[in-house]
């Protein structure tokens, strides 16, 4: 059932991102998403990314529905409901989180519960997002920016073959565009490094049962959004296609 | 072991567990999940002429005991949609392909492509309650009914099923139409026209306002229809909504369905569903002496 | 404090929050029982001419979202009840007598007799879905349902509401017979047709095979037929089915509800649950800015 | 939901009583029923008379219902389902039992968990009830036969006065026929002794819903069927009038 949530707190992240915090006393895990209901317009999904008592969700302005969750306000009320999804696994492997622009989202909530690195990618300095407070509880944090405005000139799938290649990770959690990730995932099998990545897809329910996300034979809304390394090598369509809303294969 | 294998015509299953249409069935790969999962059968989602994104969201929402949805019937359209099947065929467990159209003309020209494409069957959806134009419509009109399923009828030669509206004073005089028009089987039920309200946002939740509503709270109302129709028709019938273990699944077969369809339980209780029903089915047959579904029916019936 | 207070014609209730009929209301003192509990008016059991005994044992089962039920309409008749009504006048709440008959002068009969007897409001069953003969038959034919409530409203003074069957494809051309009849009010829904069958006994368990579903199952089929009845009639609206919080109460009356009646929520959640939902809607309303129901109800139809 | 039980044994306890012996997985508490669906002809309230890991019914021959009851053998299956009511309340009262003829089986479960004094009748002494088993778990236990056949020649009324009388107890819990039980309480109000009373009404939905069990204001089936002295005070109806199926106020 959708529940009216009261907005506390808006931040503003980067050029086109805010944090919405908001009251919600469900408990979430690292990489659960929700569907949040913009009355009168769309309903769509976002990552939690705070699970404390208070909770929040990072949007960065892509269309209408985001567009229309930029302009709320404390006092506010969005429709929320979830929270779905599996989310990352914890365990102790030595781990490389690699964020790419809103991909961050998922992530923090991971980086404040265990110990990883961090790289941090984005279009430019401007877009970077979650820098400052993944320094607060990770030791080695670095960043690339596609322009060179600020870190690695380059992307993050450069950075984190860097940071692999000099770091001695077991595992790679991730989140951020699919063709990023794709890429990502190819470094890490070449590197025999293990993987947990969040996936997307266009998403009705969120409940597991329209098939309209699916990914091969993977509903991304509930066996996903986070798939693992031999999970993620039995996906035929990763890298390549996605369905739109219709149901109709397109590329990326 | 006890056989559970059932044919509606030249459709011939392993079990009666079928995908119920709109679940899991957009994609081919989601078909084969499915039929990996135990489905006896898989209906796809319903496919129209043309391609269409259905209702924006939200179009689901979620009750404690099932769901009300108004997906407005997103499909890719009937051409992209035969491109799909072909690249599963020959498929492990027959595919029935789920059909609307506004018209005969539309009926006939998606049933014969998902012919074509290597659907072992066709299901008429005449019975969607929450797209307009199409489906409830038609559904209510004994009279249309029996034209609309005698033309697809006669252009396949797969069987023909027709899925019937509960929203209905009478379904029985629908069943009929579909036997009188030679249909082969008929389903039942569709969704429940339902509406929910958000206080909080003081409106109808769905974008279409009105959906279907399905899972466990309208399987008594899906059992009495079987039920009646089990009483009327001398055609195979198909029981829907609610199932989500074997004893409902064995209600539904007393009432008299040879075989049924699970759709929300696959997402209340995952793809495993189809495994824990047919494999408690058998246990309770075994246990309770029945050497086949046909048996359980009459025991009520006779 | 938000003032809940509502009025059906003559009706006057301090709250909108009605027992609705077939549930603990078959004494005098069961009656007082759930007006002292916070109903704003109670529905008596459907009565008749004659006494009655109902369907026999088994006629309820028990579902983890609602109940089927096959009561088969058990009453004392008019008369004795009638003696049963005049022990508890002038009673703290008014009385709505919910009548039935399998023709105008039976109708006309019991619906004098309870006037007499100091009922405020008369509620005609025009849809129980399992006394063979009376109700549900009625209800789905709009001539009959006009000719029968017109019949009721010239013969006596007190408001007359019918209350609807949600077992028809159409339930407005039903309530807008109700309302060229000269009805005071309709009440929807009644139980929707349903049944329920043992495995293990292999036979319907209701000894009438044939149910109504109630409860929480039921309610978005509910609040559906307030919303699109709201859409077609100019006379109120009594919402029913499922409602067991002030939210299920606040989805009704924004459906077009003028005021609500709660039935299985009674044995669900006691007799408690009148002034838990009461004061709920308040408390929404409050915290919300809605100075009164017709506010709530305009937010989602205007 | 009717559950399918299965019968383990029968047992013979008096000319018109036996027990039935059945797996149910149910809690239940001493003084709480169930209704039991013979398909096919009634669904009628029993009270549980044994509540341990293997339940059972103590079932009084009366009409179809219970004839039918009668004939069942190991094996069979029958309908169940419950356990409705509110049982006794176990205190720490010094108590008295008093049963009147099958009235002794909602007792039973009470005397296996908690001490009491009892008094057992019945019309003569091939009717009196668990007298045996009774003698197992108490100290006094005394019975009186209409004809004198065993115990002390009268009615349960007149034994329980003279045990109350001679005994020094706070609480009466009983069960019998209504006559009986109202009779009783007067004696016990006379006294000064504290009541809890198992009684009974035509039940159909055993819910607390349909209102074809009430008891003046009280619904026997959820309220009850167990009252104590306060609520008994209130009863307008007890020991004067019942309701019949079509809700007719009649005799007792
Ligand atoms: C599991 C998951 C978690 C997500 N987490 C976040 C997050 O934390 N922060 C964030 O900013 N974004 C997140 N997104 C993406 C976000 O859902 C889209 O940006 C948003 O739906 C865009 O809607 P729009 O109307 O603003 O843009 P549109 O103009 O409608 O679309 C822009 C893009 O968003 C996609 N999109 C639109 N609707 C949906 C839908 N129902 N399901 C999936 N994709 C959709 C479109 O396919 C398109 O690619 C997440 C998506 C998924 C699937
Ligand atoms: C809470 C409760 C606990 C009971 N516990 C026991 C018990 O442990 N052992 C036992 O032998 N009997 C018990 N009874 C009584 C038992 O229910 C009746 O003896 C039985 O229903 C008789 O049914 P019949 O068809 O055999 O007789 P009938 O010929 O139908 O009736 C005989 C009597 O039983 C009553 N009766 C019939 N149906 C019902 C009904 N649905 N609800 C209530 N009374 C009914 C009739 O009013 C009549 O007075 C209990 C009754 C109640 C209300
Ligand atoms: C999300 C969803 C989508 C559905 N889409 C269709 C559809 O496209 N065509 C159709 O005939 N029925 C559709 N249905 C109805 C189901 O096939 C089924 O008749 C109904 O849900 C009752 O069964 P259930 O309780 O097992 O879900 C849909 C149901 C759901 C829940
Ligand atoms: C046990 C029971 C008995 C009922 N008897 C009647 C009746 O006599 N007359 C009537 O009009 N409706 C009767 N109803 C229907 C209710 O009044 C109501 O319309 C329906 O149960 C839906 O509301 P609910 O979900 O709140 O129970 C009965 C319902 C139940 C559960
Ligand atoms: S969004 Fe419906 S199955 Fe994932
Ligand atoms: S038997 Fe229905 S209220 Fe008690």
């Amino acid at each position: 059932m959708i529940e009216a949530v009261v907005i506390n707190r808006v931040e503003a992240e980067s050029k086109d991102c805010l944090t919405l915090h908001f009251e919600w006393d469900r408990p979430v895990s690292p990489g659960q998403f929700v569907m949040v209901w913009i009355p009168g317009l769309d309903e769509v999904p976002m990552s939690i990314s705070s699970i404390g008592p208070e909770k929040a969700m990072t949007v960065r302005r892509a269309g209408e529905a985001t567009e229309a969750l930029h302009a709320l306000s404390p006092g506010d009320r969005m429709g929320v409901r979830g929270p779905y999804g599996n989310g990352f696994e914890l365990n102790g492997m030595r781990t490389l989180a690699v964020g790419g622009g809103v991909g961050m989202a998922p992530l923090m909530p991971l980086l404040r519960t265990m110990y990883a690195d961090v790289a941090i990618g984005a279009r430019s300095a401007d877009e970077l997002l979650f820098e400052e407070e993944a320094r607060r509880y990770c030791d080695k944090v670095e960043t690339s920016t596609d322009d060179g405005s600020r870190g690695m000139r380059g992307n993050a799938v450069q950075l984190a073959e860097r940071m692999m290649d000099e770091g001695d990770y077991e595992q790679v959690v991730a989140c951020g565009p699919e063709v990023m990730l794709y890429h990502l995932f190819r470094a890490c099998e070449a590197r025999g490094v293990h993987c947990q990545m969040s996936l997307e897809r266009y998403m009705k329910c969120a409940v597991g049962l329209c098939g309209s996300c699916m990914l091969g034979k993977e509903r991304v809304c509930i066996d996903g959004p986070v798939f693992d390394s031999a999970r993620l090598r039995a996906l035929s369509e990763f890298g390549r296609s996605k369905r739109d809303a219709a149901g109709r294969s397109v590329g990326l | 072991m006890i056989d559970l294998a059932v044919e509606i015509g030249t459709i011939r299953m392993s079990n009666p567990a079928m995908l119920a249409s709109g679940v899991m069935d957009e994609t081919g790969e989601a078909l084969v999940r499915m039929m990996e999962a135990g489905a006896g059968a898989v209906v796809t989602k319903s496919i129209g002429v043309a391609a269409h994104d259905g209702h924006p969201n939200p179009c689901l929402v979620e009750l404690p005991h099932g769901y009300v949805n108004a997906m407005g019937l997103p499909n890719p359209g009937m051409d992209r949609f035969a491109e799909e099947l072909r690249t599963i065929m020959p498929a492990p467990a027959p595919v029935i392909a789920s059909v609307y159209a506004a018209d005969e003309e539309g009926f006939v020209a998606v049933a014969a492509a998902m012919e074509d494409a290597g659907a072992a069957g066709v299901e008429m959806n005449l019975s969607c309650p929450h797209a307009a134009g199409f489906g409830m419509e038609l559904g209510t009109d004994p009279a249309r009914v029996r034209s609309m399923v005698e033309a697809v009828a006669s252009s396949v030669s797969v069987p023909v099923m027709a899925k019937l509206t509960p929203n209905t004073a009478d379904i029985t005089a629908i069943g009929r139409a579909v036997e009188d028009g030679g249909g082969d089987a008929v389903v039942a039920i569709n969704t429940l026209r339902a509406m929910c309200i958000s206080p909080e946002f003081a409106r109808p939740v769905l974008s279409n306002r009105y959906g279907g509503l399905s899972g466990p709270a309208v399987r008594p109302v899906g059992v009495r229809a079987v039920y009646d129709l089990r009483r009327e028709l001398s055609i195979p019938i198909v029981g829907v909504g609610g199932i989500e273990t074997w004893r409902d699944a064995a209600e539904y077969i007393m009432a008299g369905a040879s075989c049924f369809q699970v759709g929300s339980a696959v997402g209340r209780r995952g793809p495993e569903v189809f495994r824990e029903i047919t494999g408690g089915l058998q246990a309770f047959m075994e246990s309770h002496g029945y050497a086949g579904m046909k048996d359980m029916e009459a025991a009520v019936h006779d």
